[in-house]
């Protein structure tokens, strides 16, 4: 009953096109806000931030990037890890050979070297399409992999090729407690959440969405494929590389290429798909629907075998949880290919006409 | 449109549930150690995994069944890796609080292992890496919660070149050969080589490096490279369905076997097993571990675990390599818990860092090695403030076909050599982290 | 229609042709299209029409031939550059952004004329702001002259046929062409909508003056609307005049008009 | 030149079992336009199944003599990849007819996990056994003219005649029976195809079975090799590159880029490698698919696409 728009009526673009129209949707987020900044912090433990919370943020920022490529404008790819990979090993880079450089300044250029590979294998995309550009991304996944590996100056030589962090801090305050690692994610993944919203509604974004619907005519409309692609590619692999910075220094603290690997994008494109492509929220849902699952199943299963008197041991779990996500995987591009965010809208809708069924 | 909305039921009861169940129990039972396990039993890996998972478990439930830690029982709970990093580390933050405190971590995957190096300081939990993990987190000056107990792979390095030293008629008669290496490419694959090129430095051989990417099924090109350039060993840094593949090729382009030496995640019976007659005369060195299955520890397992049905996994697997392995990993970790409760207060449950101490000042002579079953497995490990390693003594066992025997006297790794790379990495580690060596004080803490 | 003027040759096509693999699709066709008017492109199906509109507005590359507006000569026209000199189409197969809603549509049809930077958007603030809102009026006016109203945010995919038509035609509106180029507008529609259609195109072509080169296969509304017809048949040009003329053209009765469509 | 010949032959071999692979690939993108992500996958559950239906059967019935059993079990294996194939199909691919062929591809990366999960469930994640008695011992060439001679593994000599062999049977399937005709003509146009009245669902089981007949010899060839184990699933990610060098529709592409990338891939590690520390070969087939795409975007033979409006 409360959730109703009539009696709001807009007076000005501007307020018509605000990213929440309806009144009650900006109170919504208000209060969401409040939770995540205050009661969240307040409540949360320990575990939940560490093995939870973080790298649900920190996966969501990258599932954002990927969709803004994939979601926006069409560009299937599969080498989002290795985006991420160039990411945390450029911030790395940057934080160990230049002293006294800011943490907040090395993540952030990190990501512009990201953006920097994520455009020259971008480029690609200009001559070709779909399945075989899926195919070319893969070409960066396996490259990256093996130049991380291989090349002893990106990991400031170290014998093993893996490297770690100092301390993070940012303007002096340390960002060592789970609490203060959430809100440093959450501050960013808010930041780039806006800002990536601010594209895709803009007449930018309008060009991705254009060339992913319908490449000719958008080219007939005066825009250029090649500016739209690498654009796309441009922001999106910016946003994964942060990502992988974040990963990198904020949630391992010490990694190896292999936490980059192929089975992150996989992952990552997962999320995008099941949260909903060409939607910023849907890359939040996917995220929190991937981060969460095998956890509760992990903890899940087990408890169910119990009861009906057969133990799973974690081999069976994991191999189910496998299944469990393709089977999801399938289902949902069947039920519904716009994902959980689809879901949520819908549920809004009816909401918004409820009791009414139309 | 049903689908649908059942979907989104259950997308948000997961959600609901998942914050509901995945907040970990963190009372403590009344006298009960907690010892988390994290495994992989799944993945590429997992051949090897299994085994040393169920030698683990089998032994703490050894423990329980001979009435425990001086009366402290053990309770265990596994977490699946699968051998990823960022699992891992969700596991350990799972388990880390679970009945009441980890006792401590053994990662069993040198990703993990370096994850959790950052974590485990902040936390005051010990972390295992008994012969596997980062070389020079035995230097306990600068890694105060890390114990490679028993050896790293700079041992294992090191004393696989004494081992080809011995077969060529001292180490000097090494001048001008060759020798490969056929590694896993990633940190556990890699952690040999300065050792390698230091020893390579001192006697003049030629160290050729051949990479295997990950998961190493493809090895046409570096068994062919192998065929080429002759060296005169291969050392193989191997792992799961890598080791079996490297065998395989070395069949298929005839390279011989007694000329290939394993390090101990290389030499298993998961390794060869399915190469069968082919891999005989292969050979892999062992960090105090092997196929033992006549030592006492096992007929105890056998009688007291899987006599009683307890068994982890399959009978058969008890008493060979790397199930021992796992055993002796759990009975470091318990002797550890043990020698805390010395200075503790026996019968007590150990805190992580009360374990801590006890773990690095481990004094496990014969006499106790005896009483535990272990006679003839392994030897003495004894630990301090600045050596976590305790022991690195290693043994070369060789196939024949059908198990694997001992081949070889102990051999201790040099420390002349080990020690200063030892101390250069810390140190170099230390200053990356902004860390400060311990001080003798903080030695007694 | 009388009272129109009708102003110089601003589009002048010489000698296209063009072919897919071996296929000849077109060969050798030249006309001319003069300012203010509207230019018809008629034919039996697979007589190269589209093709026609497709050289023109650069999407397929002619082998020869040169077209030639307000004097500068291209042989080969790209589409951003097309765009640019003031040419808009709409498609005979839907070619809408099936994702977006109808406002979208119409406003990537003013894309050309948005020059706020990725940063600027990013931060939305200021100049990104006032353009979007710029454009976004004159969009409404387009959505007001199309009587549209009541789709503004229905994405384009979920609307009936007729009225995509519509945004299709909206949004090459939007970019204020000076020519514009409809294959087959009224393709598939029921009367209601060719005459809505017809309507449009012709308050388009007197209110903004624009000038219209159409495809249409419905012969009463290509005699009634157009000033001049171009005829093709298997991708040669067989007739070229007033509708009258053409009507009375042997070849064409031949080609066309006798057989049934 | 010894070691070059050598190399050579190595690549050719190796080339050989990723045509294989990629044939599967081929072959469901022809007729379904679905880029089967999955096939690796089906490779490893055929040779699981395979595997320890060759290490039951003995159990069970007590067979000893190992050509029956392991005929036995390949009879089981391929029952089952009919029963994968028809589930395929009635589960997802029937439900997403006409989707785009992005969703389509993300739709097997999901059979992919679900197939992976499944196998280890059912058969265990540990090493098996395929054996087939292929022979394993290494054979000279030309000891004479080179010094060493030219090592040819015979295990992987066997293994090329047979993957030969399955490529000519396919051809000839595709050719002369009706069945074969028919999938060309879904290959060709799917509505055509509906309006002669050759029902899709069939066709796309018959293709998927066919598919997975594939994925059971490569599953058995590569288990002989290197013992039956979820690493299998990762042949298909060598496959890829295969594909896109020969172009999605094309079989004679699978085989010529099979054998290119396998060439190139081990020429590339073995002499160009040990100048960047080695470990190339996984990415260098996929820069050399990708360099190979820029100049020819479909494909070695590959049918061109207009894009018409």
């Amino acid at each position: 009953m409360l959730y109703r728009e009539n009696g709001q009526f807009k007076t000005s673009y501007s307020a018509d096109q605000q990213i929440f129209p309806i009144l009650q949707d900006r109170i919504a987020m208000g209060l969401l806000l409040a939770v995540a900044f205050v009661a969240v912090p307040l409540l949360g433990s320990e575990y939940m931030f560490r093995a939870i919370f973080i790298p649900f943020l920190i996966l969501s920022l990258a599932a954002l990037g990927l969709n803004i490529l994939v979601g926006y404008c069409g560009q299937i790819s599969l080498g989002t890890g290795a985006f991420m990979a160039v990411g945390a090993y450029a911030a790395y880079n940057f934080q160990v050979r230049i002293e006294g450089m800011p943490v907040l300044l090395s993540m952030l250029l990190g990501g512009v070297c990201a953006t920097a590979v994520g455009v020259v294998f971008g480029i690609p995309s200009l001559r070709i399409k779909g399945l075989y550009l899926a195919v070319a991304t893969l070409a960066a996944q396996f490259f990256v992999d093996w130049a991380f590996l291989r090349i002893k100056w990106f990991t400031n030589d170290s014998a093993s090729g893996s490297v770690s962090v100092a301390n993070v801090n940012v303007f002096g305050l340390a960002i060592e407690t789970p609490v203060a690692k959430y809100l440093f994610c959450l501050s960013f993944l808010i930041v780039f959440g806006l800002l990536a919203k601010n594209l895709v509604r803009s007449h930018i974004g309008r060009e991705w969405m254009a060339i992913r619907d319908m490449d000719v005519a958008a080219a007939v409309i005066g825009i250029r494929p090649v500016h739209a692609k690498l654009s796309a590619f441009a922001v999106s692999s910016f946003i994964v590389g942060v990502a992988g910075a974040l990963w990198g220094f904020v949630y391992l603290g010490s990694w190896e290429p292999a936490a980059f690997s192929i089975d992150r994008s996989f992952q990552l494109l997962f999320m995008v798909i099941i949260g909903g492509l060409g939607s910023i929220m849907g890359s939040f849902f996917g995220a929190a629907f991937i981060v969460l699952l095998p956890i509760l199943l992990d903890q899940l299963l087990p408890a169910l075998g119990s009861l009906v008197g057969l133990d799973f041991d974690t081999a069976v779990v994991s191999h189910v949880v496998s299944m469990i996500f393709g089977a999801l995987i399938v289902f949902f591009l069947i039920a519904e290919p716009h994902g959980l965010a689809r879901l949520w809208a819908v549920a809004k809708e009816k909401l918004r006409l409820w009791p009414f069924p139309h | 449109m049903k689908l649908k909305s059942l979907a989104l039921a259950a997308a948000l009861s997961a959600v609901a549930l998942s914050t509901v169940l995945t907040a970990p129990a963190a009372y403590a039972q009344a006298k009960e150690q907690f010892f988390p396990l994290l495994p992989y039993r799944t993945g590429p890996f997992a051949p090897n995994g299994v085994p040393w998972a169920n030698g683990f478990a089998d032994y703490l439930k050894l423990v329980n069944a001979q009435g425990g830690m001086n009366g402290v029982k053990i309770i265990f709970e596994e977490c699946e890796t699968g051998y990823l990093t960022d699992k891992g580390v969700e596991c350990y933050e799972r388990l880390k609080g679970k009945h009441g405190g980890a006792t401590m971590f053994q990662p069993l995957s040198t990703g993990i292992t370096f994850a959790l190096t950052e974590k485990a300081p902040a936390d005051k939990i010990p972390l295992i890496t008994a012969g596997y993990g980062r070389s020079e987190s035995q230097d306990g000056g600068v890694f105060k919660w890390n114990f490679p107990l028993m050896g790293t792979y700079w041992v294992a390095a090191d004393a696989l070149t004494q081992v080809i030293g011995k077969k060529e008629g001292g180490l000097d008669k090494l001048k001008g050969k060759k020798i490969a290496l056929v590694y896993h490419d990633s940190p556990y694959g890699k952690e040999p080589i300065p050792l390698l090129q230091e020893r390579s430095k001192m006697h003049g051989f030629e160290l050729q490096l051949l990479p295997v990417t990950s998961p190493g099924v493809e090895q046409k090109s570096t068994w062919l490279q192998i065929r080429q350039s002759k060296p005169d060993y291969v050392l193989l840094w191997g792992w799961g369905v890598m080791n079996s593949t490297a065998l395989k090729e070395a069949v298929a382009t005839g390279y011989p076997r007694e000329k290939m030496y394993g390090v101990w995640w290389s030499g298993a019976e998961p390794d060869v097993k399915d190469v069968g007659d082919g891999a005989k005369g292969y050979n892999a060195v062992t960090m105090q571990h092997g196929a033992e299955p006549n030592s006492k520890i096992v007929k105890d397992i056998l009688a007291l675990v899987h006599g009683k049905g307890q068994g982890t996994g399959p009978k058969e697997e008890v008493g060979s390599v790397l199930y021992m392995r796992g055993a002796i990993s759990a009975m470091l970790g318990v002797e550890g818990v043990k020698r805390a409760q010395e200075r503790f207060g026996k019968g007590k449950v150990m805190t992580g860092e009360q374990t801590r101490w006890g773990l690095e000042n481990l004094a496990l002579d014969q006499k106790k090695l005896d009483a535990l079953g272990f006679a003839g497995v392994m030897r003495p490990v004894s630990t301090s403030c600045v050596d976590h390693v305790g022991a690195n003594w290693a043994r070369v066992h060789t196939w024949d076909g059908a198990k694997w025997s001992f081949t070889s006297d102990w051999l201790q790794a040099d420390e002349q050599i080990i020690k200063p790379m030892v101390k250069a990495a810390a140190d170099k580690y230390a200053a990356e982290k902004k860390l400060t060596r311990r001080t003798p004080e903080d030695c007694q803490s | 229609m009388t009272t129109k003027k009708i102003g110089e040759v601003i589009l002048d096509v010489n000698n296209i042709s063009l072919s897919f693999g071996g296929v000849r699709a077109l060969s050798d066709i030249s006309f001319n299209v003069r300012e203010h008017e509207i230019r018809a492109i008629i034919g039996p199906n697979g007589a190269g029409k589209s093709s026609m509109l497709n050289c023109i507005n650069g999407v397929y590359q002619p082998q020869q031939g040169s077209i030639n507006f307000r004097g500068q000569t291209f042989s080969q026209m790209n589409s951003r550059q097309v765009a640019e000199l003031g040419f808009a189409r709409t498609f005979q197969s839907l070619a809408l952004f099936k994702g977006m809603n109808v406002i979208d549509n119409l406003m990537s049809g003013r894309n050309l004329k948005m020059k706020t930077n990725l940063f600027q958007q990013a931060l939305y603030l200021g100049a990104a702001r006032r353009e979007e809102n710029e454009h976004r009026a004159f969009v409404e006016h387009i959505i007001d002259f199309l009587e549209i109203q009541a789709y503004r945010k229905t994405p384009v995919g979920r609307l009936p046929y007729g009225l995509q038509k519509r945004v299709d035609l909206g949004r090459a509106l939007a970019m204020e062409p000076q020519v514009l180029l409809l294959d087959e507008p009224m393709a598939g529609m029921n009367v209601e909508e060719k005459q809505d259609m017809c309507r449009f195109v012709l308050d388009v072509n007197d209110e903004f003056g624009t000038t219209i080169v159409l495809i249409e296969h419905d012969m009463g509304v290509v005699m009634d609307i157009s000033d001049r017809v171009v005829v093709l048949d298997y991708g040669k040009k067989i007739g070229d005049g007033t509708p009258d003329e053409v009507r009375s053209n042997a070849d064409v009765i031949k080609a066309y008009l006798g057989t049934t469509h | 030149m010894g070691p070059f010949l050598e190399t050579l032959i190595g690549g050719l071999m190796t080339g050989m079992l990723y045509s294989l692979v990629a044939l599967g690939f081929v072959l469901i993108f022809k007729a379904s336009g679905v880029f089967n992500f999955a096939q690796g996958a089906m490779v490893l559950f055929a040779a699981l199944t395979m595997a320890r239906f060759a290490q039951w059967i003995p159990q069970w019935t007590g067979l000893t003599d190992k050509l029956l059993v392991n005929l036995l079990a390949f009879g089981v294996a391929m029952v089952v990849m009919i029963g994968v194939a028809w589930l395929i199909e009635r589960l997802v691919l029937g439900k997403l007819v006409n989707q785009e062929g992005i969703t389509l591809l993300m739709a097997t990366l999901g059979i992919t996990y679900f197939l992976d999960g499944f196998g280890q469930t059912l058969f265990g994640s540990d090493i098996y056994k395929i054996d087939v008695g292929l022979p394993k011992d290494p054979i000279f060439l030309l000891e004479q003219t080179f010094q060493g001679g030219i090592l040819v593994n015979q295990e992987d000599l066997a293994a090329a005649a047979i993957a030969a062999a399955l490529v000519a049977l396919l051809a000839a399937f595709f050719q002369y029976t009706s069945t074969g005709r028919a999938l060309r003509a879904v290959a060709d146009d799917h509505q055509a195809a509906q309006s002669i009245g050759i029902p899709l669902s069939r066709i796309w089981v018959i293709v998927w079975s066919v598919a997975g007949f594939v994925a059971l010899v490569a599953g058995i060839i590569w288990g002989s090799k290197l013992g039956v184990q979820f690493s299998l699933s990762l042949v298909a990610l060598k496959a890829l590159p295969v594909v896109i060098l020969g172009g999605l529709t094309s079989v004679p592409g699978a085989i010529i880029g099979g054998l290119i990338i396998g060439v190139g891939e081990k020429l590339s590690e073995v002499f160009i490698g040990p100048y960047f520390g080695g470990g190339i070969e996984i990415w260098f087939a996929y820069v050399l698919a990708l360099l190979f795409l820029l100049v020819r975007p479909q494909g070695l033979f590959g049918e061109k696409i207009i894009d018409r409006v």
